[in-house]
Order: structure tokens, then C-alpha cells, then sequence
């Protein structure tokens, strides 16, 4: 039995002299390569992949691909990641030629069904938010804060104000402090209340003229929506400060509150959340950043432009904080995130109708078998404590989520937010049904029990999985990061 | 607020509305409206969203085919474009494999027993880019070739306590503004460093460099298709402690040129489109970031590791995380969180289709191809090359008409012509940017001949 | 004969020469030649195969987008033909399910263990087709309509042990002609019964059978659009003690209609590319077939059961296989064997997505847009309905110009126009069969109508 | 843990009311559909299909999925099936909309690049296997068979001869004698003599005026060649009668000898074998018939022919047997045949050469464990018995190939041919490597281990599948083919 053995890598597979693919003739005239490259340039040793022929290639990879949890696969109630459904057409669509086969320099007149896109989006994207503008040059959330927060920058800068502070709500998600570390800010925490709100004494504590942001997530990390966010933008605003929102979770809140009108001045959307682009096990996902008016100016190079009945890639942006990254954004997924909007329309309020529903079922189904730190109603997710499990019955959360596995379900996230001890955050996003909801509570009720009948069991999870526990500690003690040829194997580390 | 009467069924929605009252009931509420009364009453919207009706799916698809229809992609004009992004063939398999759903559809793998597949498939990618340009360590992927040269800077920054970084002219235009966005408020600077005949000049670079230099950022084959003295930028950089950053926006060229590991690089960044990848109109691409092993704790971006499970086989697990934002916040390597795993992952199957023979073919019939149309070209009267230094697949031409109107007479015949630099070097009026990949033929290329000479004369 | 002196690597094959010279010294051989000595050397081939040189990947693709262009296809031109295969919209799903790898690679279900994936979708295709026909089992697939109408003939004959089939002569041409084929050599006699006014008459009908007729074919909707009377037609058939035998081309028909289980059919042959399956120039579609449950063991064809494994837990074998060929061999209830398993697959995935009430609505809509074609066809001077029974999405017209004519000026507007029957019924000069689907919109229709008026007054 | 369940029926996830598609509105002027169709011909009750979401829907058909094994999963030496990699270009080339979307009643001159594309297949086809003639309607391998036997007796009547019997070797897939069947001939078997050939003394004695044809496989279903074609050939034409090739087994010699030069007049091919295009788990497929001259005025109509510098689809036949099925054949298959053949042009050869050789290769490593019936040099594949496991160890052949599936391997064919005791047929196809031969062999030589140290081991696998041994028996006698809604349950079997 062949069961336990590892399973092999692609250099396992590798022949010398097999191939995967058929290379034409160069059917030009023959000149030495090293005439046409110069003889100190050509690559002494060849690089050292691995040479397959085309099935041991397709049945690697197909074999790897059935070793991995997807959305397709079963459910995934990954807090804070939004893993919806991603439908289907979308990807068709991106893969229409016209689209994934238009080279970025093709001079914008050769390119107006993609600039069309991309304007028709834009209006969608600030109908939704209450912004507008939008800069489609994020890749990803962080990129956007980033970007959103270069923006507050510029506008202060342009100001003349000299504002070196942001604050961060202790129950932000890892990026934003770090986004605004990039920008040169220094980040201030300020803590939560005893309802999951920020601590407005608190807040307005540190608020002064040095404040250039606050960063807020709402609904926020622990599910629940900043009941005191006009507040909150006062305070902000009072100071003179921007509001930048962490739009990770604005899948909540589609056509029942807009972040433009709660008073945020600049936000990213994450298209790979709430917009159902599929996030490709670690993206590719998209960023966007949507700002009021005060902060078009300053928006990245190039923005689409309609110009008579032309669209444009505007360039000449005079106040622009630059590029982000090179060409347009990563259009493949904005064409799957209008697709996903033009398949809803205004229909999109039932999204998050049905995500909020969901999300508080599920609670009110696993209210009596875990800890809720903050008993509210909550949006489209919810944090739930391990601190009863492992108090009473000495495991971990983290061993939990591994049981999890076992059920046949890909885990909460845990230990996020920071703020709630042993946290998991659930959320069941509203493409799942509730027979998959009452499944998952079923499943997870009985874990719990089993963390009072069988601790070892819970604590030894998983079992039923491809490996059992990984041992993440050695892993980054010793680091093996890349598969070496053989006669190097052990030269070095 | 009046429960919305109606409850219109979706096909992205399994929720029906009487499923929608019985879980409401179940959650002690009568409405959908009670689970938002957290919200503002005067921040609510409280008119539909003024949206394009739904559409079904095939209007959905027709509309998007109409939309794709109008753009003149790589299927209907021969592409003749580079510039940072490249035609390539990409092989049938590539996407067959990348485009599986457990792929696509999964999120990063913070479960790693359930997650082997994406993790082992970074894994690999890891390794193969690491043979690719010959570095110690790469990372998973960063968001694009720019993106990731930014980092680097950033990075140098971090390992040398330096300042200034100094990039050549020879850079992508494109990575030198985000370098200059990236790090503008990080109190790092940036010179830039003009070419010399279309390449950067070591000598020059020794006199621009020096104590408070962090990071010399060099790219090769350079914007201009030209390949740069990478060994002797090396040794400038080093003389004056700083570090080489090696950004490569054509990655297939390390198949037949000596990789930045084997000549100094301290960091590689760039990027990967071209490892089958599609042009995509700009993204999503995948940004490379390798280095040496020394400055693995200060790179940006994930890593997987291999280790292994209670049975004691081999598994893959995302390692190192302390340099990453959500644990270490404001004091991470970067904010990079989501990147271009799946791009990675068709880089990879990319990679291992052509493994070690075939790679080296294709990039050698890259190189001969463009030498041929280079050839061709520069016999034309009035056409001649703009520089001297080699080139892989894209060279620069100096023509005897505004290159934008050549263009406009290519279109007409089918062709997508080069890239008129002077939209990035406005210096350079009559400089055209021509790129040939293995994706044309020879017969394309004759074309592209025939119809400059007979432009050019006319 | 010597070695051949070369071996060319090539993308489908793993073997390198130096393996092929090693694993022949493994079989104790030096030569490739060596393996083949039973060959009668004066039968073996001394030359290379005449056949175009080998293509590598993009020029055999670009080769087949070629040849795919010069095709007037369904996205190319606004399809108004029917007469058997029909323009439904595919959604997206269907063959993203499908098209996976793990089914369309895979071989016939033989060792059940690991092919459960297959035999439950075999299983749940059955028990759909069961639901959407009325009838008690049905198989895993036929060829296709026209070859499962004639087993059905067959095995009509073997129940009854009567041998004489009558068929409707509105039954479809291309079925009739498959069914005379198949049934020549049985000793099975064909008599065809005239259709009026575009449908079968069941006292002509009675006045046609009697004591050596085995089944009667009908089909329903028949092939000028028109439904027949079912019920009469069974009555009549059953009074003579023969079978009925139902036909249908359009199974989308199913969503509105009176099954024919309903009203007394005893075995139900037809098409199933309606169902999710693209046109495909006319193949690969799927023969449906299902039948009472008494007959079940004179059913040709794969059939799936549910049983259960040494836990007790659910699973699915092919059953009943004593009726086929690898057992019964001349005996059999047919010679079929591979059938069309992945388009019954997309098949059932398509009803899935629909469902109970979507398969109602995307009938009901096939109904309704072809009506108002029809009465704004209709209304066009000189245009006039040929037949006045009710119709489902296809129709006959009689026109005033010949239908070939208006047809080669229809598609200067970019229209396929409808099926000039004449073709297959040369009496009906003037027929014109149009089709309408739900992939039809009105503008498209009004169009149509539009362009048929200003034609036929030109 | 869930693990035990019934892997649940698209039925179980069904909820009314649930859809996975939308539908357009009609747009049209509303009229009672009584009216269109009339009342009395409505449907009365809605047919019971399932009622789900896009995402149950992906859900459990990606699930069902992960439940099978294919050649991209894994090793399939299925003997006779010839379990090649599909290379992944036909794919794409068959969804071209210019071939999928094309409408089988397009007038032939709007459909030229479809017909030539056939028509360049034919003159492939016709010189692989030195015929002169192809019909592309027979959509499988038995169809193909039928028609072919069609032909002869279409072209004996016009002959004016009545020949009633149809000679096949006792070795022949069981399709022949029933395709036979169909055509209306008395079946003759003959024996095999001791080399696995076709027995010529035991022919001769049959082979007489009332002989229409010989349906002979060759390679045969043993594996081998018949060393005596030739004189088979003399044999039946001496008589009168016609050859008939099953090419099931072609892959084996192409490029090597050809059909037509070995005297059969008929045949057909399993391009879903020998050109790889993909089984689908049970077909599509096709299996054209390639005929010598002599045939040629019976073949199906429409036959595709070049007249000038356009192509048709020519009715007009007079002498045509009819139509084996509607419209043009499985034209989607014949892409996928088309770009393979074009992928290898005269590299064919490599494909059988390769074939043959990886057969050996493993014959060679498994001949000291399992008696080799017939030990000669095989072609593509060879057929082994596991007689001595089951005199020695009471261990039957079906319990091997179920031991091999926890191997993680396909089984072999098993049980065929009828003339091997406990025959096990292995087709390793020349797209397998010879590592995967390798490991392969060793699993089987490991079972067979098995056999002599842990029989009940054996005897009770599958063990780790997502089923155990299923009860065949059970199934056929109380056949359970259908779910039916609940109220229905028990009301019929
Ligand atoms: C609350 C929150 N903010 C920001 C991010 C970062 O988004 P991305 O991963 O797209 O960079 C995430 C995603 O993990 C998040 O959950
Ligand atoms: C020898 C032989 N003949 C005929 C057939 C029948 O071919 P098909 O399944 O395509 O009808 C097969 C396939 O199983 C076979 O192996």
C-alpha cells in the first residue's frame, strides 16, 4: 500500500528529455544564438525544471487540485473572506478573447469595449458606495488601503497639513496598520467598547490635529455594525481628519447603507468578497478604491475617462499620487466583478438581506454551544469564542478548526480578531442554503460535545484528511522553502 | 421600514421566501428589516439602488460578448506589442489545470491539511523560480512585476538602513512610478539614472552611487529589449554596499541568458505574465520576488514551507508568517496579504510544460525570431536600430515617420504595431518598440516587413 | 528492416530514446522491429504515413479557428432552424460540470467502487428522464433519437412477437430512414402512414393496423411542429394490441405538455440534445429511452441500480447486464455498448438547473415566443400557416416565394432562416419549418418578421 | 462524523422554489398558454426534477466528480479500451462556436470549414488504414460493426447472393456476434488454436458459399497478431465472403501494417480509442467505417464530398444502406480525432511503436507471477489468468482488480476474453511513462503477494474506496433504477 507515502512532487516526474509541449521550428535563418545574444550572456547551466510529457503533467495537477477545499467543493464559512459562490458565465466571460487577449498597450481607440467596461463599472461601484470616483489599480484590499490612505495623504499634503497619525481600531484586520505603516503614518490603536463598537471616549481621546485617518471596518471584524458611525465621522471629521473604510465586509450592507453617506471620504472594496470573484487560493483579487470628490485629484494614473462618446485611459493627472502597479488593474477580474452586478441589478440588496439572515440563523443555532462575546445582532458574520472549550476541557480552538476538517468542512477563521480570546468568526456568506447551514451547526454542536466526551480526539484532529497535523513550528524553524536538485540536496539549507 | 414585499428568486441565491420568513421566525425576528436596525435610521438608503436591470444569463453573455467584440485583441491583429507584457502561446494545458475549480475557487490555505494541493503547487513554484533566476528563495508572488520591484526597494531599504535608491532609465517607466509611489512616504529616495545608448552605463552608475545608496534597480533585457552588463552593475552596486535589484519584465529571456543569481542579483523582482499568462489587458498578472537566503526574513509576501505531519509524511504549510501583517501589523515586511497565487500556479504548470530543454527552445526561437524581423527591418532605408547593445525578443527602431502614424497604417493592415516610446520618453520622437515572441511566424513577420518598407516609402 | 534511427520526442509521449533503448533490453530486444514479427512481412508498411507533417500546438489551433470560421454558426448568425436539433441556451454550468476532467476522461463505470461519480449521475439522469417522460425506467443513453426509435422498433417486435412496424410519416425523415436501416434485416416490415393536415389521424390510423402490427411511431412534437393527439393515437395502437411507441425530437416540449407515460405511451425514443447539449454540426447528442417497467428486461442499453456495499451504505452499479452483448452476445437485447454517457450527464445537469418549475417557465417561454412568431409571420400578405394544429416551438408556413430563395436573402440580414421542407417531403414546395426558442428574443423575431415581409414584397 | 451517510441524491438537496438558472421574461404579448397549446394537452403535474441553487447545483456534481477515476487521475489499463491521455487542445478545438454552435441543417455551403474538415479526415483515415471509403455516421465502436455488416449484406444482395452466416472467432468482443445479430446473420464462432491465433483447420471446415463475412480483431482480443491474416484473408475470399475488421486494437499498428493491405474489405475504428478522443465515461464516441471500393455505393447517407473547390453532403445514393441515425455523425468527436491526427502527422508510427513496447515492457515484469495463457510478443496489450490464484489461494480474478482500486490504480479488463480462464487484459497505452509502469507492476506483484499471505485481504477489497464491494447481485434482482418522490416511495418497486 502505497497510501502513506508521499505524495510525489513534479521533479519526481521528471525524465530528461521529456516534454510537455511541441515547439515549432524557428524556420528563419540559422545564426549561432550566441551571435544573436553575445556568448557572456547565455545562460551557462540550463534551469533545472522539471521535464514531464503533457499527461504526467495534467494528472499532477489534477491530482494536487483534488487535494485542496474549494467553494465547489463544500462549505466554507472562512470569517471575514467571503467565500461565496463564483459564478460560473463570469468565467467565461473572462476568458472571452476580446477581453483575455487584449494587450495593455493597445492604444485606448483599439480598446473601448474594455475601457466601456470598465466606466460602466466605475458608475456601478460609486451607485453602490455613495462615492465618486473609483481607481481600478489595487490588486487587493491591502493594496487598495494602501492607496486610500496615499490619497488622504496627497490631499493633506496639497493642504499644506502635516498629519503623521492614523488611527486603527484594535479590532482591525492585520492590514490596515501595516498599510498605513507603508504610507509613513503612525498608528494609533484605539480599543472597542463593551458592544463591539469603537470606544468613542477613546477615540476622542487621541483625536487632534495630528490625526490624517481614521480606519474603519464596517461592519466591523467582530460582525457588527458601528452603530455610532455618523458619530464617529463627526469626531473625525471635527479634528479634520479623512475616514477611510476597510470595505472588506461591505458585502453586509448592498443597497441598505452606503459608506458615502455614512460619511466615509475614501473606501476599498474587495471584488474578490463581496463581488464573488473567485479568489484563485490566494488571489488574483482586486482592490478598487471609490473616494468623494475632495480626493479625485489625486487618484492613481491612468483613470477612465469618457470624453464625448469615447472612453479614455487618462494619464495626465497632474495631482495623481502615481501608479500602484504597472497597466490597467487586473481587468480579468473586474470584467467577472461587472458581470456578477449585471447579473444582480438592484436585486443586490437581497444579497446581503440573505447574507445578514444567514449569518444570524447560524448564530442563534450555536448561540447555547459556545461563548458570544458580543451577544448582538449581527451582520454577515459572527465571532464566537473557544474560551469554554478551552477553559473547561483544555482544547484549543485551533483544535476545533481541525476537527472541523474531519466533518468534511474547511474551518472558521480563528484567532482573529485579536480581541476576542480564542476567537472563531463564522460566516456562512448567502449563497449557502440553510440545509448546508443546519448541517455545519449540527456538525460543530457536536464537536463541542465531543470536546467535553473526547478531548484527545478533538486535540488529535484531523484524521480523515490527506496529511494529519502539520507541524508548522519546524517549518519555520528550519526553513525548506524549495525542492533542490539531487547533487545539491543538503549544500545548503 | 415596511418589509420589502417581495423576495425574487436568484439563481446565485438558494434562499426562497419562504425559507427567508421560516429563518427569520427561527432568529426571533418578523422582518428582514429588524436585522438592520443597528444601522443609522438616517444612513439607510431607502430607495433601490439605482442599478441596470438583472440580466439573465444570456443577455449577460451577449452584452459581454458585444463589449469584448470591440477591442482589437491579440485573435485580430498580429501583436507585434511588448512593452512589460508579452504575446506568448500559452498551451492548451495550462489553463485546463489552473482553471480547475478546487483551484479558482479556494481561498489561501490557512487549513493546510485540506489545502495540500495549492500548497504544494506553490511549493513547486517556489523552486521552479528559483532555478528560473537562479536566487536562493522566492516567494509565492507579489501583485505584479512593478509592485514587486517597489518591495524590493523597500526591502534593500530594511537590509542595508540606506536611503536612496537609485534606479536606471532603463527601467519600465511604469515600475519606476510605482517605485516613486511606494516609497515617497517612507523617506526614501529615488535618483534616476540615465541610459547610455539604450543601456545603463556601470561606470556611471559607480559615480552615482555611494554610502547612502540602499538599492541599485537595473532591469534586463531593459525597456528598450536591450540586455544590460549585469556583472559589472553588480560589482558597482556592491563596491558601494548596495544592494543589485534585478527586475525582469520578460522572464522567458532566463532561458537563454545567465540569470541575475549567477551574477551578483541580491533580489530579482518582476514579472510573470509572460509565464502563461494572458495579456488580460493589464492583469491579473503575478509579481516574482526572489532573493538570496539571508534576506528571507525580510521579504515581503507569502512562503510556503515543506514539513511534515504526525505520521511523519511530507507536507506544506504557509511558513515564516511572523514577517507577515497579520501578526506582526504596522512592524510586518509589507501589507501584501491576497496576492496572484493562481497566476503562480499557471507559471508553474507553464513552466514544468516546457521544462528544462523546452524552455531553453523557446526562449532561443524568441530571440531568433526577433533577430530575423530585426534584420528585415533595419534594411529598410530610413530604418534603422536605435541601439547596439544585444537584445532577446524586443529591440527599439529609429524610423524615418512618427511611429504612431505607422501604426495607424498597420491597423489597416491587419497588424498591431510596436510601441511608439515617445509616450514614455517624449525625448524619443521617432523610437518604435517592437517586440517578436515565438508566438509569431516567420510568414507574420515578412508581413510586418513588407508593409513598413511600404509604408515608410509611400 | 533496420531501426528506425530516430525517435522524436512529442508532447503525448512519455518515452525518451534512451527509455526505449532501455526497456527494450528489458523485454530482451534490440529493435523496435523485433516486436513486430508476427507481422507478415508482406503486409508491413516499408514508407511513412502520407499524412500532413506534424503541428505544434498554436499552428493546429490557429488551423482549426480556421476552419471553425467558415462556418455560418449559431453566434454568427440568428438561428431560426430546428427540424431536430435546436438552439437552446446551454448554461454556463452544464458543461463547467460536465467538462470535468474526472468525467469526460474517464472509461464505461466497470469497477464501481471508483466510479460512483459516474453511476449516481447515470442514476439520477434515469430518474430524471423517468420524471420528465412519465414512464417507469429509462436508460443511460442511446446514440441518439434516431437509432434509439429503431431499437425501440426492435424491441417492440421482441415483446409483442409481431412484425410489423407502422409509422407516422410525420414522424422525422432522418428516424424513418434510420429505422428501415436497422430493422431490414430483422424481418420486420415498415408501412407508413400518410400524415393530415400535419397530423397522424388515429382512425386512419386504426384503419391501418391489425393483428401483426408490433408498435406504433409517433412523434410528438411532430416534425412540421404539431402536436399530436397522444391519447387517440395510444387508444388506437393499444386496441389493436400493439405498442405506441413516442418519439420526440424536442424534450424541452415535456415542460409543458402531457407527458407521453400520461397518456399511454409504452416506450418513449428520442433526443436529448435539447437538453443542454450543443448543436455540434449534429453530433454528440444522446438517444433518450424509456419504457414501462414490465419491459425493462428487453431494454437495450446501460442501465444503473442502486444498491448497497458491505457497510450498508448506498451505491451504484450497471445492472441487469444479462440483456447485453458481453454476456449475451448474439443473444443480446442490442450490440450498444459505449454509448453517450457525458451528454446524458449534461443532460441531467441542465434539468437540475432548471428544475421542477424553471423547466415549466423556459417551456412556456419556448411556447409563447413562437406563437407570436407565428402570428407576426403570419400576418405578412401571402404567408400562411401550414397546418392548424397547436405547436410547441416549431412551425410550418407556406409561403409565397420559394423558401430556399428567402432563405439565401434572410441571411444577407444575418438571419438562418427555417427549414425548407421540401427537402425531406418534396410535395411541400412552399413549406417553410421555423423554429423559435427561448434563445430567441422578440427584437430577433421582429426582425425576422420584418425582414420576411419586406422580402416576400420584393 | 458524517463519514458513513449515503453520499446524498441531487434530490436530497431539492427545495421548492429553488432555481439554478434565470430565465428572461417572455416579452411578448401575453396569451393564456391554453391557448397556444390547447388545454387539454398541458401538462398536468410538473415533472419531479430537483429544485436547487447554481452553487447545490456545482456543489454535488463537482462532488460526484471527485468521485471517479479517470485518465487524469490516475493509471487506467483497462485492456480493449485503450485508456490513452486526451490531449487537452482537442478540447478547446471541439468548443470552438464555429463547430459547437453549428446547426446540423446549415446548408452545406455555409458549413464549408465543417465538411472539409471531414473530408481531410476521410483521406487521413483512408490512408492509416489503406482503405478508400469512410462513412462518419456510426457514433461508437458496436454501431460501427452493425453498419459495416450492413454493407456487406448491401452489397452480397446486390450481388444477388444470399449468404446467411457471419464467422466469428470464440476470442471476439461481444459485440460482434451481437451486431451480427442485428444484421440478420446466423452466428458462427470458431476456435482459437494453441498461439492464440484464429484456428484455419476449424475454419476451413465453416468457410463455405453460405459465409457473408469473418469478423476478425487484429491485434485480437489476446493481444497478438494474427501471424496468418493473410491466409484468413484467402480463406474467406476463396469462399466468397467478405472481411470484416474489428479495429478496436488499430492503435497498435499504425503507421506498421495496414487493414487494407491485409486483405479486409470492411472496418471499423474506435477513434475514442485509437485517436484519443475522450470515453466520457461510457461514449461519446465514434466509429466510422473505412471500406475498400467495392463498398463504397452502400455506405450511409450523407457521405461528404468535394465537388470543384466546395464540399457536400451528398444524399444522393442510390445503392446507400439509409441512415444508422440522424444528421452527420458525432461530428464533435471527429475534431478532437482531426486535431490529434494532426498533432502527430507521420509521427503516428511512434504511437504504436510506443504501445507495443510499454506492453512488453510490463509483460515482461509480470510474467513470473501470473500464468501468461499465450507467451508470445504481444502488441499493445496481453492477457494474463489468475488461474493459480485461485486454485492455490481461492482468491478470484475479480477480487485482484478490486485489491488493485486500493492501490489507487484502475483495474485491468477482467473476465475477458471468455477463452481465458480468469482472464486479466492489460492495455498500458503509449501515453503511460515508464515509471508509471513501474510502480504499476509492483502493486499488481504485491497483490499477488496478497494472494499467498493475506487471501482474506484480498477477497475483501475494495477497503479504502468511498464504497465497499457493492452487491451486483442484489441490484439485479430487485432493480432499483429510479428515485421517485417521496409519496411515490414503495408504491412501485
Ligand atoms: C477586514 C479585512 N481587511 C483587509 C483585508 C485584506 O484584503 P486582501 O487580502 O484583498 O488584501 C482582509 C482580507 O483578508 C480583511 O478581511
Ligand atoms: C474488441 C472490441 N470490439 C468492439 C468494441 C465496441 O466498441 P464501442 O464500445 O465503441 O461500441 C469494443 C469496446 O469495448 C472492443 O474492445
Amino acid at each position: 500500500m502505497t497510501r502513506r507515502a508521499d505524495f510525489p512532487l513534479i521533479f519526481d516526474h521528471s525524465v530528461p528529455g521529456r516534454i510537455a509541449v511541441a515547439l515549432p521550428d524557428a524556420d528563419v535563418p540559422e545564426v549561432p544564438i550566441e551571435e544573436i545574444v553575445g556568448r557572456e550572456r547565455l545562460r551557462r547551466e540550463a534551469a533545472e525544471l522539471p521535464e514531464v510529457s503533457e499527461l504526467d503533467l495534467v494528472r499532477h495537477y489534477t491530482r494536487l487540485s483534488q487535494r485542496n477545499y474549494a467553494i465547489d467543493v463544500g462549505f466554507y464559512p472562512l470569517g471575514s473572506c467571503t467565500m461565496k459562490y463564483n459564478p460560473k458565465v463570469n468565467e467565461d466571460a473572462a476568458r472571452l478573447p476580446g477581453f483575455a487577449r487584449l494587450h495593455p498597450n493597445t492604444p485606448p481607440e483599439l480598446a473601448q469595449g474594455a475601457l466601456e467596461l470598465l466606466w460602466r463599472l466605475e458608475a456601478m461601484l460609486c451607485e453602490i458606495s455613495g462615492m465618486d470616483a473609483v481607481t481600478f489599480q489595487p490588486s487587493a484590499g491591502a493594496h487598495g488601503e494602501m492607496t486610500g490612505l496615499m490619497l488622504v495623504r496627497a490631499c493633506l499634503d496639497d493642504r499644506g497639513e502635516r498629519r503623521t497619525r492614523v488611527i486603527v481600531p484594535d479590532s482591525a484586520h492585520g492590514t490596515n496598520p501595516a498599510s498605513a505603516a507603508m504610507c509613513g503614518f503612525e498608528v494609533v490603536t484605539v480599543p472597542s467598547d463593551a458592544r463591539g463598537n469603537i470606544d468613542r471616549a477613546a477615540l476622542r481621546r487621541v483625536a487632534d490635529g495630528s490625526v490624517a485617518a481614521l480606519m474603519l471596518t464596517n461592519p466591523n471584524t467582530l460582525g457588527l455594525f458601528e452603530e455610532h458611525v455618523v458619530e464617529v465621522a463627526e469626531i473625525i471629521h471635527g479634528v479634520g481628519g479623512l475616514m477611510y473604510l476597510d470595505g472588506a465586509n461591505f458585502n453586509a450592507v448592498l443597497g441598505i447603507t452606503r459608506p458615502g453617506d455614512q460619511g466615509f471620504d475614501v473606501m476599498h472594496m474587495n471584488v474578490h468578497k463581496t463581488f464573488s470573484t473567485p479568489h484563485g487560493g490566494g488571489g488574483p483579487g482586486a482592490g478598487p478604491v471609490a473616494v468623494k470628490r475632495a480626493l479625485e485629484p489625486y487618484l492613481p494614473t491612468p483613470t477612465v475617462e469618457r470624453v464625448g462618446d469615447r472612453f479614455v485611459l487618462q494619464e495626465d493627472r497632474p495631482k495623481s499620487i502615481g501608479r500602484v502597479r504597472a497597466f490597467n488593474g487586473n481587468f480579468g477580474i473586474y470584467v467577472r466583478a461587472y458581470a456578477y452586478l449585471r447579473a444582480y441589478g438592484p436585486l443586490l440588496r437581497q444579497v446581503s438581506e440573505a447574507a445578514v439572515l444567514n449569518a444570524n440563523y447560524l448564530l442563534a443555532k450555536l448561540r447555547a454551544h459556545f461563548d458570544v462575546p458580543y451577544d448582538r445582532t449581527c451582520m454577515h458574520e459572527f465571532v464566537l469564542s473557544g474560551r469554554r472549550q478551552k477553559q473547561e476541557h483544555g482544547v484549543r480552538t485551533l483544535d476545533i478548526a481541525k476537527r472541523l476538517l474531519d466533518y468534511g468542512y474547511h474551518a472558521p477563521t480563528i484567532y482573529f480578531p485579536l480581541i476576542v480570546d480564542e476567537a472563531i468568526m463564522i460566516e456562512p456568506a448567502e449563497t449557502e442554503s440553510r440545509q448546508t447551514l443546519d448541517a455545519f451547526a449540527e456538525a460543530l454542536v457536536q464537536v463541542a460535545e465531543e470536546c467535553r466526551t473526547d478531548p484527545d480526539l478533538v486535540r488529535g484532529a484531523p484524521h480523515h484528511t490527506v496529511v494529519t497535523r502539520l507541524d508548522e513550528v519546524a517549518a519555520a524553524r528550519k526553513p525548506n522553502l524549495r525542492w533542490r536538485p539531487k547533487a545539491e540536496v543538503g549544500s545548503r539549507a | 421600514m415596511a418589509q420589502a414585499p417581495h423576495w425574487q428568486p436568484h439563481r446565485y441565491l438558494p434562499m426562497t421566501a419562504a425559507e427567508r420568513d421560516e429563518m427569520l421566525r427561527a432568529t426571533g425576528r418578523t422582518a428582514i428589516e429588524d436585522l438592520f436596525t443597528d444601522i443609522p435610521a438616517e444612513v439607510r438608503l431607502r430607495r433601490p439602488l439605482a442599478l441596470p436591470p438583472a440580466l439573465a444569463e444570456p443577455e449577460l453573455l451577449a452584452h459581454l460578448r458585444e463589449l469584448a467584440e470591440r477591442n482589437a485583441h491579440a485573435d485580430r491583429l498580429v501583436c507585434f506589442l511588448g512593452g512589460g507584457a508579452y504575446d506568448h502561446v500559452v498551451p492548451s494545458v495550462v489553463w485546463h489545470l489552473a482553471g480547475r475549480a478546487e483551484f479558482y475557487t479556494a481561498y489561501t490555505p490557512y487549513q493546510a491539511e485540506i489545502m495540500q494541493g495549492e500548497l504544494q503547487a506553490g511549493y513547486e513554484y517556489q523552486s521552479m523560480l528559483c532555478a528560473l533566476t537562479g536566487m536562493d528563495v522566492a516567494n509565492a508572488s507579489m501583485y505584479d512585476g512593478a509592485s514587486a520591484a517597489a518591495e524590493a526597494a523597500v526591502m534593500a531599504r530594511d537590509l542595508t538602513r540606506r536611503d536612496t535608491v537609485v534606479v536606471s532609465a532603463a527601467v519600465h517607466p511604469h515600475y519606476r512610478r510605482t517605485l516613486e509611489t511606494y516609497v515617497r512616504h517612507l523617506g526614501i529616495g529615488v535618483r534616476t539614472l540615465a541610459h547610455t545608448d539604450g543601456v545603463t552605463d556601470p561606470a556611471r552608475l559607480r559615480a552615482t552611487i555611494g554610502a547612502g545608496t540602499a538599492a541599485v534597480i537595473v532591469q534586463t533585457p531593459n525597456v528598450f529589449g536591450c540586455l544590460e552588463d549585469g556583472a559589472a552593475l553588480a560589482a558597482a552596486a556592491h563596491d558601494a554596499g548596495a544592494l543589485l535589484v534585478v527586475t525582469v519584465t520578460e522572464p522567458l529571456s532566463l532561458g537563454l541568458i545567465e540569470p541575475p543569481g549567477a551574477w551578483g542579483a541580491d533580489i530579482v523582482a518582476g514579472e510573470g505574465q509572460p509565464l502563461g499568462n494572458h495579456l488580460n489587458f493589464g492583469g491579473p498578472y503575478l509579481g516574482m520576488l526572489a532573493t538570496r537566503e539571508a534576506f528571507v526574513r525580510r521579504m515581503p509576501g507569502r512562503l510556503v514551507g515543506a514539513t511534515t505531519d504526525r505520521e511523519g509524511r511530507r507536507g506544506f504549510v504557509l511558513t515564516l508568517q511572523t514577517r507577515e501583517q497579520h501578526i506582526r501589523r504596522e512592524k510586518a515586511t509589507s501589507n501584501i496579504c491576497t496576492n496572484e497565487a493562481l497566476n503562480a500556479l499557471a507559471a508553474a504548470v507553464y513552466l514544468a510544460a516546457l521544462g528544462k530543454t523546452g524552455l531553453r527552445r523557446v526562449a532561443e526561437l524568441n530571440a531568433r525570431r526577433a533577430h530575423y524581423a530585426r534584420t528585415r527591418l533595419t534594411a529598410i532605408s530610413g530604418v534603422r536600430a536605435a541601439f547596439a547593445a544585444p537584445v532577446f525578443n524586443e529591440f527599439t527602431l529609429r524610423l524615418p515617420v512618427p511611429p504612431d502614424d505607422l501604426n495607424a497604417r498597420l491597423r489597416a493592415r491587419g497588424i498591431l504595431g510596436g510601441l511608439a516610446l515617445r509616450r514614455w520618453y517624449p525625448e524619443m520622437e521617432d523610437a518604435w518598440l517592437l517586440c517578436v515572441t515565438e508566438a509569431r511566424t516567420r510568414a507574420q513577420i515578412d508581413a510586418l516587413a513588407d508593409a513598413v518598407a511600404a509604408e515608410v516609402a509611400a
